[in-house]
């Protein structure tokens, strides 16, 4: 087997690297620029039961190591996901991990319902943070209970593993962690965008016309990093790591966390082609630290250390 | 749409804040639509951390070099001031679609109406159109005088007015003014320049043929990210949209609401 | 008047800038380099009761964009503050708003009583940050009720105004403002250092012996923003803000914001003479801007527009 | 202290990794003290946000000239590598208090063991030295011959003995085994290079009268932010600390705990 094969839930990887969703699109431009088998999966852009516009522009902002953005999920609604989007993804080996949003519990439960049964969605995310959309996301994100009874609706129809994406904007990651654990989760992804909000000095108004948006990039990489170390601890279930990946470094960063698998997210604004780069790239450092199989370094940082109580 | 490290030939503060910039690199031979643009990153170390977006302004095919002008105003295009010849430039592109040359037949008049840093894509345009033996009217606006530029090229190749809002140079007023008044002859419209210009262009020409250029926030600049969508005009279920990275930058008159 | 000069609870500062707690010592150090009087306030280091040697070391990481930090309250304690630091800092015309650390409610409380006696401490910092060992170790920042208890205590005590530093790594901000204004709380600081973790190839370790650490500079700026943006909307009492400021840019947009003073923390570690700096910077900027004085900027960004119901 | 932006004058690649690089400004004026540092920040956009400690190679004082070594290893030290003669450098510095020159008399002995990137400090120490008319005996460990530096500059200034590991230059060994065999006479110790090299020089070669450099990772280099803080040997409280921006990073035998 590949040093970078990786078998997750639902998620049968030639090598652990994915884009992110929202930052990827459903795959079209950037299969103008590379073949996406070479992927190790693809996190589509969050799918809604209908089609959304989004918020208003601006909606990215640059900040120091980061940006922020408030797209407001801006998707084609479940129908045309279904019928244009993952059609065109089956043409690829790569498997999908669809990600879906929603503002009640019944969204959710209707997209993982219809979006699970396609042929190449092969696991879903549960995208439970999402800051952008009025109404939306936060509240499932930060209370356990919430997030885990919307995990177990979601797991009740779901043809296929269920990921639970969790905010960082809490008091208490792994608390949201352990919860959605206990209600069946198969997986986490973590983590998503800080709330965060940029302010132009000549309008003296928010850069973003939504006020707030999602940080990511460089600049959240030590938070992630951090709450990857800390939950992968306390859950037995694989985690999806992301924020702020651009290098194959920054990969290694990630698993020695507890990640076991990653996403990249707003490194392919910087560069289209930095997902396969990163494959080839983190290949041979595997080859140069005489790894054999990256599953070696999944959680490395604390497993030789003494047991998890943690000091902040 | 390639990414290349190109190497900067050439560069030139060439009015106030504004700078002249020429490099070379393999990806200038797709360059053969005006109007598209170049997506650039000017740090290394991911701050600033976006790329941005510039107009090409003139390509040399055959030397595969490609010229760009750009007003120094945030922190990106300060750095990007800050390069030497010699240095290399990260550029991802050519991206988007360009002005439509095919728009108008051999003989007819292109009036080509640009604002202060909204000029340059009109350029190599005008020079294509050229090419294609129609006759070329420019009106360029801008501040003030200083912060005019390409006066004399843009005049090599056709009829030329410069407008300035402080009358320092040229016409005083805005384009549209100058248009309204001496109501030039012209089958097709191009436009690049500020919202408020173009929607005044809109308004007050009512033009029937024209192409605007648009401007919008980007993040990737390839159509994947959703930050550059524009709403349609007239779009009864309000989802409609174009991205202008990737559908734009140039849009025929009556898509997209200004 | 000057159009820098504000006036909050405790301090009357000449202009809106001072060094952060933590940033600055206690001052000496940066004596050397410029006159003292030239701030408009100093946070000192955090004081604890008895002297504390603080974490073994690395205690620092870089981050991009920022860096990680656990000091952990190294500091001379009390006695030694009361006696030899403080009186240094007599000797410039400068407010002190000093930094009180604890991890019983009692620490904070013989502290505040003793420190809030010293002449030229015109004002207290509650860093409540820190882990509260009654409680196990879980921040006496992160619950609302909490906050609010040792602030009171903390109140009832104290000869001078009481500033409550926040914590950002919260689930809602707001809520915990509101506690602590309740609670008699004079004024607000926000917002203290993020949690992060960076994990070291080489050694496949956290780089920072303590493992997680404090992310501040120009990456955070993003989140304070947005929190100050939030806080100062619910509440009355005026905030002093900082996370990552490193120009008279970012204190507009601070001011704009709804900050009514600012503190400047790991921009002295890149440019010892940044106070001062932005000092001079800010004047002419007002200048420049015709604005006659910088307090008419506070909240801007929100108070022209609609009312506060924001949407995340 | 003195914040400047000094001029880049010279910038060589000398061995695997280690470039030497010279810059002129008015601060080399206060470079009077060997085995003082300074505090560079090596890029313009907060990325890296830190400054980076690199000591003090050689100066001319006359010039206004000062000369560093360093490893080029990550992020910051690659950029540093990148820059050109002519660019400009902002350095903060002299910093912290350097070795004691006084601790010998006029036609006394000088030990300097030197190891890796822990050689360039005691080039300017030796020099001074010298110029007190005491004897320098230099004992320089390197991993490997593509990694030694400078041999014939410490060859002018006095006895020079090189060690590698692997024994591809000199002798083969650790420093601390070549003292232990040859047993050199000396009245003082100066070492400066990674710790279990001064560790076991403290222990196996146990010098008399010695000063050590000290690395530690740095925030403020200046004494404001605690980072760099080490605990002093035999302290009962635990509470003693020494800094090594500001109290060292030259401490004498026995302070700190290595
Ligand atoms: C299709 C297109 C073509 C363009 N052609 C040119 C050109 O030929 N010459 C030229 O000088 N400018 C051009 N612009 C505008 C140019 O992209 C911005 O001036 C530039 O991005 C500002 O960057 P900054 O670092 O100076 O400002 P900052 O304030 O540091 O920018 C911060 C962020 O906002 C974005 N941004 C700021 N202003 C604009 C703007 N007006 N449009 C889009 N994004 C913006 C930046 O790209 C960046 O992501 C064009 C824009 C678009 C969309
Ligand atoms: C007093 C003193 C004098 C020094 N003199 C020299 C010299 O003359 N030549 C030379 O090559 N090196 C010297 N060093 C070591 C040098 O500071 C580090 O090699 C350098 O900071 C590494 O930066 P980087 O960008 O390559 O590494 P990165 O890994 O990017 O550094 C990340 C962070 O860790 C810090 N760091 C990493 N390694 C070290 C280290 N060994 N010591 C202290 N901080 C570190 C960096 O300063 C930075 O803050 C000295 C260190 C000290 C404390
Ligand atoms: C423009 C943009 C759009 C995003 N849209 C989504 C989305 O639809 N669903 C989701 O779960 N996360 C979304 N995210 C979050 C990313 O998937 C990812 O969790 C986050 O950006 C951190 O990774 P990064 O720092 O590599 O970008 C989006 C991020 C960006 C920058
Ligand atoms: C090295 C260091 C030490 C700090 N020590 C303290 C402290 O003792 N008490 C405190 O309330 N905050 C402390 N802080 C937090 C700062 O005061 C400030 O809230 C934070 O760093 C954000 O500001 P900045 O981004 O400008 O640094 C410390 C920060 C740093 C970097
Ligand atoms: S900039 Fe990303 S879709 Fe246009
Ligand atoms: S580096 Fe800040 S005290 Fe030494």
């Amino acid at each position: 087997m590949s040093r970078l094969a990786i078998k997750l839930p639902g998620l049968s990887m030639k090598n652990p690297i994915m884009p992110a969703s929202g930052c990827f699109g459903f795959g079209r431009e950037f299969a103008r620029y590379y073949d996406l088998s070479r992927l190790g999966a693809i996190a589509i852009k969050a799918t809604t039961e209908e089609s959304r516009f989004g918020n208003p522009t601006p909606r990215v902002a640059e900040t120091p190591g980061g940006m922020l953005n408030a797209i407001g999920l801006q998707n084609p609604g479940l129908k045309k996901v279904l019928s244009e989007e993952l059609p065109f993804l089956a043409d690829y080996d790569v498997p999908i991990l669809a990600n879906i949003a929603g503002t009640k519990t019944e969204d959710y439960v209707k997209v993982a319902e219809d979006v699970s049964k396609a042929p190449n969605v092969t696991a879903l995310e549960l995208n439970i943070s999402c800051p952008n959309v009025k109404e939306g996301g936060i509240s499932f994100g930060t209370d356990p209970e919430i997030a885990a009874a919307l995990t177990r609706a979601v797991k009740d129809v779901s043809e296929v593993p269920v990921y639970v994406k969790l905010s960082p904007n809490v008091s208490d990651i792994t608390k949201i962690a352990v919860a959605v654990e206990e209600a069946g989760a198969d997986g986490l992804s973590m983590i998503n965008t800080l709330l965060g909000m940029r302010i132009d000095l000549k309008s003296e108004k928010p850069v973003i016309a939504n006020r707030t948006g999602g940080l990511s990039g460089p600049a959240i990489k030590p938070v992630a990093i951090r709450m990857i170390y800390e939950v992968s601890q306390r859950v037995s279930i694989p985690i999806i790591g992301m924020g702020g990946i651009t290098s194959a470094d920054d990969v290694l960063e990630y698993f020695l966390a507890g990640a076991s698998a990653v996403a990249v997210g707003t490194a392919n604004f910087v560069n289209p082609f930095i997902c396969p780069e990163i494959v080839d790239e983190l290949e041979q450092k595997l080859i140069d630290k005489k790894v054999d199989h990256i599953s070696e370094l999944i959680g490395r940082s604390w497993k030789s250390c003494y047991s998890p109580s943690l000091s902040h | 749409m390639i990414k290349e490290w190109t190497t900067i030939l050439h560069q030139e503060q060439i009015a106030d804040k504004i700078y002249e910039l020429t490099f070379e690199g393999e990806l200038v031979e797709r360059m053969t639509a005006p109007g598209q643009f170049l997506h650039i990153r000017v740090g290394e170390q991911y701050m600033p951390l976006l790329r941005r977006p510039i107009s090409i302004c003139d390509v040399d095919l055959e030397q595969k070099q490609c010229t760009i002008l750009y007003r120094s105003e945030g922190e990106g295009t300060r750095l990007l001031s800050k390069k030497r010849v010699g240095d290399s430039l990260d550029i991802l592109g050519p991206l988007g679609n360009g002005f439509p040359l095919d728009a108008l037949q051999e003989g007819e008049t292109a009036l080509l109406i640009g604002g202060g840093i909204g000029v340059p894509p009109l350029y190599y345009l005008s020079r294509k159109l050229v090419e294609r033996n129609i006759r070329v009217k420019h009106v360029l606006g801008f501040a003030s005088k200083k912060d005019a530029f390409y006066i004399d090229r843009f005049n090599q190749l056709g009829e030329t007015t410069v407008t300035t809002i402080d009358g320092t140079l040229g016409y005083q007023g805005f384009v549209t003014d100058y248009v309204l008044k001496e109501n030039p002859e012209y089958d097709v419209l191009y436009t690049c320049g500020p919202t408020p210009m173009m929607k005044a262009i809109e308004e007050q020409l009512n033009p029937a043929r024209a192409y605007y250029s648009f401007e919008e926030r980007m993040g990737c600049g390839i159509g994947a990210c959703f930050a550059c969508v524009c709403p349609v005009k007239e779009d009864p279920t309000g989802t409609e949209y174009r991205k202008v990275c990737s559908d734009g930058p140039v849009f025929p008159q009556g898509v997209i609401q200004l």
